[in-house]
């Protein structure tokens, strides 16, 4: 038997003792096409990254174990060398010059040259383009894809599933490439698009062209793929022809945990109460996170988990109530309805949430804790402040402001020098805890909390969950928690929604099976 | 490869101090001052001519009666100029042709007609100009501007002024 | 007939859309078309001073187009390529060399002084991404700086300066002006040609017209390609191999050095040097020329350029005379031309600024319409 | 006890340090400079307390300028380059209240009174104006100030101003390009309280008024509304997130520093003597913002105590250069200097990583 193509053996990374991959062990042969599934968060793209010799990856102290590719060992110190060794990626942002044309685009820094004499003085890059080599270049690079798209067309014009192609033209057009690795290339496309796009896969699977290829459309795997690979929390759990497993197989692989019935276990009965807030038909336009016709009721008192794979618009929903991102729709509090597109109005009704964007949304990095966590407080409902001459002065009361401060960071453990610490010193468990004080300190009526475990470590998760959960029983507040792990929410709610493709695809109560949720996630995914 | 770019871009370079110099050569400005002086030389004492006419190039650049000094301006080292003698009121003008090399470092240089007309060793008639101190400033010239400075100049000075005694 | 009347319309809506697209040069149109017939001036006047002024400014103008290209926005920092033209001017004029190879001599001198001062600028530019006009602008300032420092002290103390006519009478120090006669128009005047009593300098055109084509030729090279890459998406360009950094300072050098050239002629045609505010408005007054020109922060081309200098200046030219009919006062003429160049600039940079947050806004109307349709 | 003072001697090395990092290298180089200056004045034959007393003068004459970049610096609207519109309301009022024939101190007060309308207009303007483009503010402020500068130059002509002390002679009409102060407001406010020992000369008046003001600012950025606008400043998505209009609070800064800078050319002129008009506001802003920018302050921090620092050692090195550095080698560089300092402290500032994110 010949060697196989690309083989990784034992691929091991931990970020910061965050372990996010554990002996990963996988072959790939020459035009064999490999599907690879997973939950967010499962690390899919850790693993591409580290094959793909990403920045980040060494930044961060390297990976264990080995990447052989052709029979030889590489480690590639940046994705240059990657490149130069024949593999390929399409990422899920487009890498693209808006105001190139698709050829320019697929041969950007590769362009073919004619020499000219004032390149000898000063260097090749005084070499003009061969404008015709590089549109026979380009036209070859679009023809093996087997998708028409226009090699002069500006890619400002373009519909978004040519860009699409246009990038993954550009890998195709190195004439190295051995492997390409396509990133979610599907998400962005029509169904007609993605359809012309798995042709085209079968299409350099022909020509010898591995290919691996990452998606939540799950149909589309078994479609193309060769094999199909799945991964759970840092673990590849699955390696299986794909013409062996069906849809619902590759669900329960993807969600299923032997800790299902541990972490179902304390669980109260869903209250049974008068629905608290109520969200008609609301868009929000938040990149990358598009909600696009959502409607949902929260019932008085519950804990209401909001679940989903990544992109598909979960963290739309709070930010577009909250007002941070432009949004639509009708949200009715209490019996009143609540103006969209307005922070203020939303805070002064006793909405309060904890953005998922930390360092972006939920601190203020250059100023103390103190201002951090009385911040909010202080604007929207004059606390920590002292009247001076009959109230005409509202005066800053420094004094009351680092009492609460000093009650949070003994409440919520929070590590810290002193209240007066810059925000940005502390460690990320520590912000978030800080970003949980603000909202707390607000002594809201209803909390919105949006990932309020992301990159933090796991003591400081448990705690983070633990005060939300004491927080909602012991002052009855409200609370719709957002995050992509599934189990987290499972852990700390009563219902969960599942959102899928902008959209409520189900709700259903926290101690259902996996495979049902997994089912909801994957079933509108664009 | 590296070793023909280093090669070009020194060349290059080589080029361009090569047009540089011969800029310089070429471009070397010098004043020549033409005198229709009298001139003592070895006890030998010139008289002035009635009228000479210096031409440079066939123009004519100066008109000199007795002791008048003429003025003409040429780049290089190498100058050549025709002269128009009338010794006497009346007398046929006769002409001569002086080729001139002019030292680089001298801005200006004084020629002593009569000398020259006599055929005195170089010495003799040609002497550096020295400006006096008493020349025009330029601040007495006709200043040519955009308008493009318009009083914002005057701003500047004024940003920090100082206060007045 | 309705189909007709809608064609009207998006007609209509062309010029519309043409007009807010050209907003800038259509304005000066306006005041152009305005103040000819009030200031008097001959059609024959003016034709010989816009081609004078256009030999004299656009070559320095061009200077402007490749930073642009780079997307490193308007090149406040080619005050520095002037400074050194002038300190270039100054040798010459030190070493009495004269007319065309003094030109020629200066430009060469002029060229060291330029990378460096453009690898300085580049340098710090790199360090203030995002905002390289306000950088650049700072160190033209900067800059001025040190060259009043090197002109004003250094030259004739440590400068050599052998000749006592451009040093200042203490000794060190050059003079406010220096006199250029000896190389005046010495290039505008070889092969100048005069057709219907305009004098066109023939020589000064053929060298703008050169280096035109040389941008021209710029553009379709790999650096020039680099640069458009680089202009439009930095990480992009980084993520396929280009060195950003590199090819960002490349471009300032490069304006450097021809903004250099551009002094040298634009001096040669004055015939003296102010030498120490020539080169404080001159920044200002072609990146204002290159505006009325319809150019913006993120996309210039020649024509702006040209178009630029022609309405740019016969605003210049008009203004005083036709400030003078209106209000008795010429000097209302004089300000009034300082405002709009100023104003220019502002309205551009504000356009510049509000499109590229406009760009960002449209999605949700998308989303909206896409709700709208649902019901 | 012994072990008591070493550790102490430990702290302060450690405060020194800190304080030498959190002052950052340039600020240090210039403080020093300026002792240096000091040092040497009384060696060149300059007198030590004329010194020190032009100091106060100056530091009189400015502060308030400087004090006027604090609350956009608060916001996130960056330096104030736009500062000459303040200075044009300031300019106005001067001017009116000439013409409308006040004299003495009620000039002054008639001044401040009457700028503050303008001021206000200006303000909302141009705040508005810079809410529409945030992320490029500075570059546009620079803009901004200098076509109002020019546009009033055309005022200044047409303006129906008739007062014979104001107007040039000849013409009978168009405001003169330097206006003396004498009998108006000249020294109103430094003359007030003078405190005369020996040769040390303590404008008293002024520096009150300054210290009121910078109390004034001080005591805002401890009131809700001014911890809103610090908060903008640090990071604004924050401050929409708390409910925060960010447009609201960038206009009051905008108008804040507007009218501070009117405030501030008419403490200049009563100091100076004189009311400079047409291009004298153009360069009027940088040596503003280096001043602030010496004392401490970066694009989108600064306080009260780095108004009072940067003004005293920008100002210290604008009147000692020239005194000490003349008399030293004999070369009159305080003006290069003066440039070179100014604008390589702003260019620090800008190319700073940790400021250049937002």
């Amino acid at each position: 038997m010949s060697t196989p193509l690309l083989e990784l053996k034992n691929i091991k990374k931990d970020f910061f003792g965050n372990q996010v991959l554990t002996d990963i062990n996988l072959t790939l042969d020459e035009g064999e096409v490999l599907g690879l599934v997973g939950e967010n968060g499962a690390g899919k793209s850790t693993l591409m990254k580290i094959l793909f010799g990403m920045n980040v990856i060494r930044d961060t102290g390297g990976y264990g174990g080995d990447i052989i590719l052709n029979g030889q060992k590489v480690s590639f110190a940046s994705p240059f060398d990657a490149l130069a060794a024949g593999i390929g990626m399409v990422h899920q942002e487009f890498s693209l010059i808006p105001g190139f044309t698709a050829t320019e685009n697929i041969l950007l820094n590769r362009e073919p040259q004619k020499k000219s004499v004032i390149a000898e003085v000063f260097g090749p890059r005084l070499n003009t383009l061969d404008r015709p080599a590089m549109r026979e270049a380009a036209e070859g690079a679009i023809d093996k894809m087997g998708v028409h798209i226009d090699g002069e067309m500006v890619i400002n014009d373009m519909p978004v599933g040519h860009k699409q192609f246009t990038e993954i033209a550009r890998e195709l057009s190195k004439e190295q490439l051995k492997l390409l690795i396509l990133d979610e290339p599907t998400a962005v496309l029509t169904e007609r698009e993605a359809s012309a796009l798995l042709d085209s896969i079968r299409g350099m699977s022909e020509r010898g062209i591995a290919v691996i290829f990452i998606t939540h459309r799950l149909q589309e795997i078994l479609d193309v793929c060769d094999k199909v690979v799945v991964m759970r929390d840092g673990e590849l759990v699955k390696d299986v022809a794909a013409k062996d497993t069906n849809v619902t197989e590759i669900t329960r692989w993807m969600v299923g945990r032997s800790v299902d019935a541990a972490a179902a276990a304390e669980h109260r009965a869903p209250p049974e109460t008068e629905t608290v807030m109520s969200i008609r038909r609301l868009w929000v336009d938040m990149p990358g996170e598009t909600v696009r016709d959502v409607n949902l009721d929260v019932r008085r008192g519950e804990i209401l988990g909001i679940g989903g794979l990544a992109g598909q618009g979960k963290l739309g929903i709070p930010n577009g109530v909250m007002g941070l991102y432009q949004a639509g729709g009708t949200v009715t509090f209490d019996g009143r309805q609540i103006p969209l597109n307005s922070p203020r109005k939303c805070l002064d009704s006793q909405l309060a949430f904890v953005s998922e964007d930390r360092r972006g949304v939920g601190l203020l990095l250059d100023e103390s804790l103190e201002w951090n966590i009385a911040f909010p407080a202080m604007q929207i409902q004059d606390k920590f402040l002292k009247p001076l001459l009959g109230g005409m002065i509202k005066w800053r009361d420094e004094k009351a402001i680092a009492e609460v401060t000093k009650r949070y960071i003994d409440e919520l453990q929070i590590r810290c020098t002193s209240s007066k610490q810059n925000a940005k010193e502390l460690s990320g468990g520590n912000q978030q805890k800080i970003c949980l004080a603000k909202a707390f300190a607000l002594e809201p009526k209803f909390l919105f909390v949006s990932e309020p475990t992301r990159g933090i470590d796991v003591g400081a998760k448990a705690l983070v969950l633990e005060a939300l959960k004491k927080f909602n029983r012991e002052s009855g507040v409200t609370i719709v928690m957002i995050s992509s792990e599934l189990e987290e929410l499972r852990q700390v709610c009563d219902r969960i929604a599942i959102v899928s493709g902008g959209r409520i695809a189900g709700i259903l109560p926290a101690t259902d099976s996996s495979e049902d949720f997994g089912a909801l996630m994957v079933s509108q995914v664009v | 490869m590296n070793m023909r770019k280093v090669l070009f871009r020194l060349g290059t370079v080589a080029v361009l101090l090569a047009i540089a110099a011969c800029m310089m050569v070429i471009g070397r400005g010098h004043t020549v001052y033409f005198d229709n002086k009298k001139l003592e030389y070895n006890g030998q004492t010139l008289d002035t001519y009635r009228r000479i006419n210096v031409f440079v190039n066939g123009e004519q650049v100066a008109k000199l009666s007795a002791k008048d000094r003429g003025m003409a301006t040429f780049t290089g080292q190498k100058f050549s100029f025709d002269i128009e003698v009338t010794k006497e009121k009346g007398d046929e003008p006769v002409t001569y042709t002086f080729p001139i090399t002019v030292p680089y470092g001298m801005d200006g240089i004084v020629l002593n007609l009569p000398g020259m007309i006599e055929g005195l060793p170089e010495e003799a008639y040609a002497s550096e100009f020295v400006p006096v101190a008493t020349e025009t400033t330029p601040e007495d010239e006709e200043i040519v501007t955009d308008e493009f400075g318009i009083s914002i100049e005057s701003a500047e000075d004024n940003a920090e002024p100082t206060p007045e005694g | 007939m309705s189909q007709n009347k809608m064609k009207e319309t998006s007609a209509g809506k062309k010029v519309l859309g043409f007009l807010a697209a050209n907003s800038v040069p259509v304005m000066f149109i306006l005041i152009c078309a305005v103040c000819i017939p009030i200031s008097g001036f001959s059609p024959a006047y003016l034709l010989n001073e816009i081609v004078t002024r256009m030999g004299r400014n656009v070559f320095l103008i061009l200077s402007l187009l490749i930073p642009i290209m780079a997307g490193m926005g308007l090149n406040f920092g080619m005050t520095l390529g002037a400074m050194a033209g002038e300190i270039a001017l100054i040798f010459v004029t030190d070493w009495q060399i004269w007319g065309i190879p003094g030109v020629v001599l200066a430009m060469i001198i002029s060229i060291p002084f330029s990378i460096a001062l453009g690898l300085l600028c580049g340098k710090i530019l790199n360090m203030a991404k995002g905002r390289e006009m306000v950088t650049s602008y700072i160190i033209s300032y900067f800059i001025n700086g040190v060259y009043q420092l090197v002109v004003l002290y250094m030259m004739g103390s440590i400068i050599p300066i052998k000749h006592t006519t451009i040093r200042l009478p203490r000794g060190y120090g050059i003079r406010n002006t220096l006199s250029l006669l000896s190389m005046r128009q010495s290039i505008d005047n070889l092969l100048a040609i005069r057709v219907a009593g305009v004098k066109i300098p023939m020589l000064t055109f053929i060298i703008i017209a050169v280096m035109c084509l040389v941008i021209v030729w710029f553009r379709r090279t790999k650096l020039g390609q680099d640069m458009r890459a680089v202009g439009q998406d930095m990480d992009v360009a980084r993520d396929a191999g280009i060195n950003v950094e590199r090819t960002r300072i490349i471009s300032i050098v490069i304006s450097t050095v021809l903004a250099g050239f551009g002094m040298i002629i634009y001096l040669q045609n004055m015939g003296n040097m102010p030498t120490y505010s020539a080169h404080s408005q001159i920044g200002m007054f072609c990146i204002a020329a290159l505006l009325v020109g319809g150019a913006s922060v993120d996309r210039a081309s020649i024509g702006n350029v040209f178009l630029g200098v022609v309405l740019f200046h016969l605003m210049f030219i008009v203004a005083p005379s036709a400030g003078g009919k209106i209000t008795g006062d010429t000097m209302i003429g004089e300000y009034f031309r300082v405002f709009v160049s100023y104003g220019v600039i502002t309205v551009a940079l504000v356009m510049y600024e509000t499109k590229k947050r406009r760009a960002k806004a449209s999605m949700g109307e998308q989303l909206q319409a896409a709700q709208q349709e649902g019901e | 006890m012994s072990e008591q003072i070493k550790k102490n001697d430990g702290t302060f090395m450690d405060r020194v340090r800190d304080m030498v990092r959190s002052f950052g290298l340039p600020r240090m180089i210039i403080a020093v400079f300026l002792l240096v200056l000091f040092i040497a004045a009384p060696f060149v034959g300059a007198d030590f307390w004329t010194q020190v007393t032009n100091l106060f003068n100056r530091f009189s004459w400015n502060a308030v300028l400087v004090l006027a970049m604090v609350p956009m610096v608060h916001s996130g609207c960056g330096l104030n380059f736009g500062l000459p519109l303040g200075i044009i309301s300031g300019l106005l009022g001067a001017t009116l209240s000439i013409e409308l024939g006040f004299t003495g101190f009620p000039s002054f007060v008639m001044a401040v009174l009457i700028a503050t309308p303008f001021a206000l207009i200006f303000g909302v303007g141009y705040g508005w104006l810079l809410n529409k483009i945030k992320g490029g503010e500075m570059m546009i402020a620079t803009y901004v100030g200098f076509s109002s500068v020019s546009f009033m130059c055309m005022m200044w002509l047409l303006l129906p101003y008739h007062k014979p002390d104001m107007v040039w002679g000849l013409a009978g009409k168009g405001l003169r390009t330097t206006i003396s102060l004498e009998g108006y407001f000249a020294g109103v406010l430094s003359n007030f309280m003078q405190i005369q020992i020996g040769k040390l000369v303590i404008p008293t008046g002024a520096l009150l008024v300054f210290a009121l003001l910078a109390f004034l600012m001080w005591a805002f950025l401890h009131t809700k509304t001014g911890t809103a606008m610090t908060a903008v400043g640090s990071n604004p998505t924050f401050a929409r997130a708390a409910g925060i209009n960010i447009d609201k609070v960038r206009m009051l800064s905008v108008v804040m520093s507007t009218w501070l800078a009117a405030v501030g050319i008419l403490m200049y002129e009563q100091g100076f003597g004189f009311i400079q008009l047409y291009m004298a506001p153009f360069n009027m802003a940088l040596p503003a913002v280096s001043a602030i920018l010496i004392g401490g302050a970066s694009v989108n921090k600064a306080s009260v105590a780095n108004v009072i620092i940067g003004t005293i050692l920008f100002q210290g090195i604008v009147t000692m250069t020239p005194t000490v550095m003349n008399s030293m080698i004999h070369m009159d560089i305080s003006e290069v200097i003066r440039i070179i300092v100014s604008n390589g402290m702003i260019l620090y500032a800008l190319t700073r990583k940790t400021e250049a994110t937002r």
